[in-house]
């Protein structure tokens, strides 16, 4: 086997978008500097020179109005990728990607679809305080009409991204700032991810950790501490959050009779909390103890850097959390 | 701050400042056969939305009810103005729009009953009217959503034409919004892109002086002279009557031929009035009995009618005959909508994906069914290259 | 005792209002046709007659305009009342309600509140269709920094509403159409019902049926339907989602071992989808079956009647639930 | 859609269209010790903002961090129009205001530290500077919802004024934005009601040309006129020049004296530059050298420097003494800043609410401790009317 390839999560991103924007003519990129300045965060860098102002489109700074265009260009029958330049700056657009693009197929009894994808930067960001540092998952997950996807890892963003653009349905895709960086093995040649299908990132039998996005990572570091404590972790990575492979995670609770749930939003009305009322529904008769749960704190994102490091789900509160599940407090 | 000065603003005049300017009478006269379709389609309007505040004392229609008696003229002019190949997009008082563009009486009917042979089987209801083989983007809920969804269906016309068939500019989308929606957010937003990007939209603001209680002087800041708000957009802005059919044609003929020329966005100040009350629950206390009878003397109808009969377009035995006609078809819609059937409760569950993965009350089994599917499954590479 | 004053709920409202209105001359109430109209609902009726326009302050359809106006005079030390007519309508307001209210407080290290009341319309009206349903506490109820009213009576109404108003903090108080002409009881004289009480709406031994707003009304008659049935429900009614009761919850399923939760949001990431995971938590060891619960379908709201009522949580859910949940299914 | 022409409208030159109005040579000489502090208040902006740029190198400050050097002049002659009362709100590029305002360097510094001695004990960061005591409602990072606020501000000094005390509006309130903010709806919401309400709030654009990468003409529509902007809300408008403290100083004290006067809204168009990136990842390579250095050469710090040598205010060697004095400053506040704690992490649980109920990770037990708890517990109310 040849040297494997390693690329930055941003670059899986491109990747994916060039590939498909090269296959369909119908996919265009439009959101706040992603052309001219190379996006904020590089991630549609070079894709101007390659498709030209009007397939990648520089907007003002009008999130409700280029959503809406967006939303509107999708029902004619293109295929927008909308670029928030952090998903933080889509609560002003909060109406048309919850109230529009998710329900127009149900309101138009079946005839207007809108294949369209929203992206950015979800979660904090580093030290970038109360306004940007949300994790919408916590608030758009409840809508029906969504589909969420919350990568990992470069190759999970890259397949995942070309699943996405080719979906006929509106997709959320939530990136993370932390993350762009991060280098992974991504395979060469074409590759889609289905949505709704979890990996298992590590086997293990004492207890599921579950999670999806950068938090997985913190999980995967602290299955490797657990180990030493001799506790095996099975860290399962659900990828998309709607739609939920419960059936993945419901197997492998059934085998470790213990789950922590690691959910970067608030913990109130999360899709953690979802996933641990889940657990305990379709594991009733199989759990020792009740899903533990790591959240960020229940408060503002706090701008101090020691500050947002507590308030982050962090290796350490993972680790407390699988101690306390498994009782090895 | 409301100030006492306030209370002068009350009156509804929205003609202070520019008047629209009267066009049709240095125009050609109109194809006797035109006429006649939009006499029709003025009357099957009135008479729809007579039958609909019927139907809803009747409790057969449910929801929010918004009639468009008073407006007929504005839906009809301005889809004549129209290709059928242009997107029209429109906010919750949407029948007229629905029926001008050509949706049957029946499946508008049908849809505000909730039955299934409704526009969209029962699931869109009053505000929310769709029909793709003609064009019609919908009735939009939200006061102003519609507004970037009409800018966003110029730009996919476009770049359909320009982008993906190398051509020009071959549409325009027709995007109205009603004098309310001047303050919202959104359409600002969609007002400056549309500059920006060239867009060719019109916004038609349906400006019949009221949204709900509020007069347009007491919500909108120069409502005496609207255009005002376009120019700070860049944009060309004209003032239309509404109250005339064969006004509002040419009116928006000009606007039309020019925005699909230039491949530009236009606003248009559009001056009607509605007869009704916002829905069926309002009371019209905010304004006097006198204000509404002065317009509907001006009824568009009852004017497009006199111009016919002058011109000998139509008699008097023929109009009367097509209003006996009209009013059957309305008969008949009611009758089909009430003998549809509701639909079963499985439909809850369709038309939520178009690559479903439910339904799921409670749970959320991922059933694909799509052309996710299809694709070759790579299950999962872990962090350090290895496929599992 | 002589005869009990019965009011409806939009008359609780208002007395409320009305009420600490005089009290303080620093709450004032603005919204879309809340003076000369009356209030589209006539909530507001004939306040604008005793306070003047300065008071009771129509605005423009500009949802995000004036609740930012609000948040603003309440950093200056007043105390804004605003009515949504609709909570479907605060999407487009979602960035000031979210962004600004709650975290005011926490990025200024304290120096500035918001001691705000937002109100209005939640849930399905009666056939309003998708745009106009939202049941926003399945969004909203993730946020830190807000606090979260869904009373299910005018009494409650009334009693929280004061609360709401001499609250520091900025509330959301979710009401419903359903409900306005609803009739109760409503004591005369002044009272107010502070946060995080629980209201146990009818006591029982079997199971425990957890709600707020306008499904405690359903649960009670489920619960009526019930017992006919020989299964004993003890009603338990929120009233307020944060705070959140947990205690007076957790009691009373130590002494039923079995809950069920009607939330009428969607289902995913939902309050009740939290209060599950919250009951699993802290009756680990009480519980007999999973926590079964009722939610709104996992699908755009439809206009059609019978969808509608088929979607909503309703009687027949309930009961079926809690058959379930008692095994008498 | 993006056409060709687009390229065109890359150049940078807010000065198309109206030229600001030079009104300050026909003002009267300001006394030596107004100029002395403003100069100095310039340069410690300016100061304070280098060593800002250095520290966020070595990683003492996080985030995002926009530094304001360039546009001194403009947070300078705002707030010299203002009386102390006045609120003021900004968006995030906002220590220039904060410290114009006269919040300490230490606590703006220690802030951007994300220490227990800042303004807002490390909570808020660089974006979201507050304090009360100065009336500076904040930086607000989210582009444009300052602006509602700004109108809310000027509602609650008016209703106090006029509603709680009898008397007459005595407030002004400036509300600050960036050119980019000028495409948010709030913005235009915002407008509207400030107009139909008669709100005496100053919506002042600093228009820097540019919103990250993106130069005005690019992203605004009517860029060389945004005067026309404001006359859409029936609203006085004026081109104020921001690169010149003493033109800032007149231009807006004639807006500001004219908003309290008249107790309305104003709209200004307030010309200037940044000299440095959006923030500290921006390479500007979408303006040139050339673009940078010519604005450059007409620095508002060195221009009022030599107002005042020539005017005999102040001597050489008195400037640069007081450069030495700020450069002290922004030394001690560096020190201070690194010196002062970290916030313990039970201060994250802190400010959450003012009647706390937490807290409570994971889980949400009521404990009261403010006012609601005072009140009769009055624990419920059975339908029908029971007390339980
Ligand atoms: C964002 C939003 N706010 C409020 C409403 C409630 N609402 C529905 S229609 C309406 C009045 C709109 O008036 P106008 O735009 O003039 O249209 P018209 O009814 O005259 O056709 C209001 C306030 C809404 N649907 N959406
Ligand atoms: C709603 C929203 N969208 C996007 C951003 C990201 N963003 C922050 S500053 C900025 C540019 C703003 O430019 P301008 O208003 O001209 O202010 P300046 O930086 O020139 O002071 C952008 C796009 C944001 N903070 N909020
Ligand atoms: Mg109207
Ligand atoms: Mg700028």
């Amino acid at each position: 086997m040849s040297a494997l390839r390693e690329i930055e999560f941003r670059d899986a991103l491109r990747e994916a978008m060039t590939e498909e924007m090269r296959r369909d003519q119908r996919v265009f990129l439009l959101g706040e500097e992603v052309a001219q300045y190379n996006g904020a965060y590089k991630v549609s860098k070079g894709m101007l020179d390659e498709f030209g102002p009007r397939r990648i489109i520089d907007t003002p700074i009008s999130e409700s109005g280029f959503a809406g265009i967006a939303i509107g260009a999708a029902m004619q029958g293109l295929r927008p990728i909308v670029e928030f330049m952090s998903w933080s700056f889509s609560l002003v657009a909060a109406d048309p990607i919850l109230n529009n693009a998710p329900k127009m197929l149900y309101m138009s009894g079946g005839q207007f679809g809108c294949p369209i994808v929203f992206r950015g930067n979800d979660g904090a960001g580093g030290q970038l305080g109360s306004t940007h540092s949300w994790c919408v998952e916590g608030l758009y997950s409840n809508v029906p009409g969504v589909k969420i996807v919350i990568p990992s890892c470069p190759a999970d963003a890259k397949g995942l991204m070309k699943t996405a653009i080719r979906d006929d349905d509106p997709v959320f895709f939530l990136e993370s700032e932390r993350m762009l960086g991060n280098k992974g093995h991504v395979p060469e040649g074409e590759y889609l991810i289905p949505f709704g299908h979890a990996a298992v990132r590590r086997a293990g039998k004492d207890c599921t950790l579950c999670s999806w996005g950068r938090p997985v990572n913190f999980c995967l570091e602290a299955a490797e501490i657990l180990a030493k404590e001799g506790i095996s972790c099975e860290v399962i990575d659900l990828r998309t959050i709607r739609p939920l492979d419960l059936p993945t995670v419901v197997a492998s609770v059934r085998r470790t009779n213990c789950a922590v749930v690691v959910d970067q939003s608030w913990s109130f009305a999360s899709p953690g909390g979802e996933l641990a009322a889940l657990i305990h529904k379709h594991c009733f008769d199989d759990l020792d103890n009740f899903v533990h749960r790591v959240h960020s704190d229940d408060v503002p994102t706090p701008y101090s850097s020691k500050l947002e490091q507590e308030y982050l789900p962090n290796v350490r509160k993972i680790c407390e959390a699988v101690r306390a599940a498994t009782y090895r407090a | 701050m409301s100030t006492p000065s306030t209370d002068t603003r009350r009156l509804f005049d929205v003609h202070r400042g520019d008047a629209p300017l009267r066009v049709a009478a240095d125009r050609p006269v109109l194809p006797a056969a035109t006429l006649r379709k939009w006499l029709r389609d003025m009357m099957l309007i009135r008479e729809f939305e007579v039958r609909c505040m019927q139907a809803y004392q009747d409790k057969k229609i449910g929801g929010f009810c918004h009639v468009y008696i008073g407006q007929e003229a504005v839906a009809v002019g301005c889809v004549a103005a129209l290709k059928p190949e242009d997107p029209l997009v429109t906010a919750y008082r949407d029948h007229g729009h629905a029926l001008a563009r050509g949706m049957t009486a029946r499946a508008c009917m049908a849809e505000m009953f909730g039955r299934v042979d409704g526009c969209a089987k029962g699931k869109g209801g009053s505000m929310h009217m769709f029909d793709k083989p003609n064009n019609m983007f919908g009735g939009h809920g939200i006061v102003g959503a519609q507004t970037p969804l009409g800018a966003g269906l110029a730009f996919a016309t476009k770049y359909e034409d320009e982008v993906m068939r190398g051509g020009t500019n071959s549409r325009v989308t027709l995007c109205f919004l009603g004098d309310g929606a001047l303050n919202q957010g959104a359409l600002h937003e969609a007002m400056n892109m549309a500059g920006l990007m060239d867009l060719p939209v019109i916004f038609v603001v349906e400006n019949n002086g009221y949204s709900m209680g509020t007069s347009i002087h007491r919500g909108t800041t120069m409502a005496h002279d609207l255009k005002s708000k376009a120019i700070g957009y860049g944009m060309d802005a004209a003032v239309v009557e509404g109250m005339d059919v064969l006004e509002t044609y040419w009116g928006m003929k000009d606007v039309v031929d020019q925005a699909r020329a230039s491949s530009r966005p236009c606003f248009v100040d559009l001056r009607c009035y509605r007869y009704k009350g916002h829905s069926m629950s309002d009371p019209r206390k905010y304004r006097t009995r006198d204000e509404e009878e002065a317009w509907e003397t001006d009824d568009p109808i009852g004017r497009l009618e006199k111009y016919m009969l002058e011109k000998g377009f139509v008699t008097e035995a023929e109009s009367k005959e097509m209003l006996k006609a009209v009013k059957a078809e309305v008969r008949d819609c009611v009758a089909f909508a009430d003998a549809s059937p509701m639909p079963e409760p499985g439909e809850l569950y369709t038309d939520v994906y178009m690559e479903p993965w439910g339904p799921y009350p409670g749970s959320s089994q991922p059933t694909f069914t799509g052309g996710a599917a299809n694709v070759p499954s790579f299950r999962a590479i872990d962090p350090k290259g290895e496929v599992l």
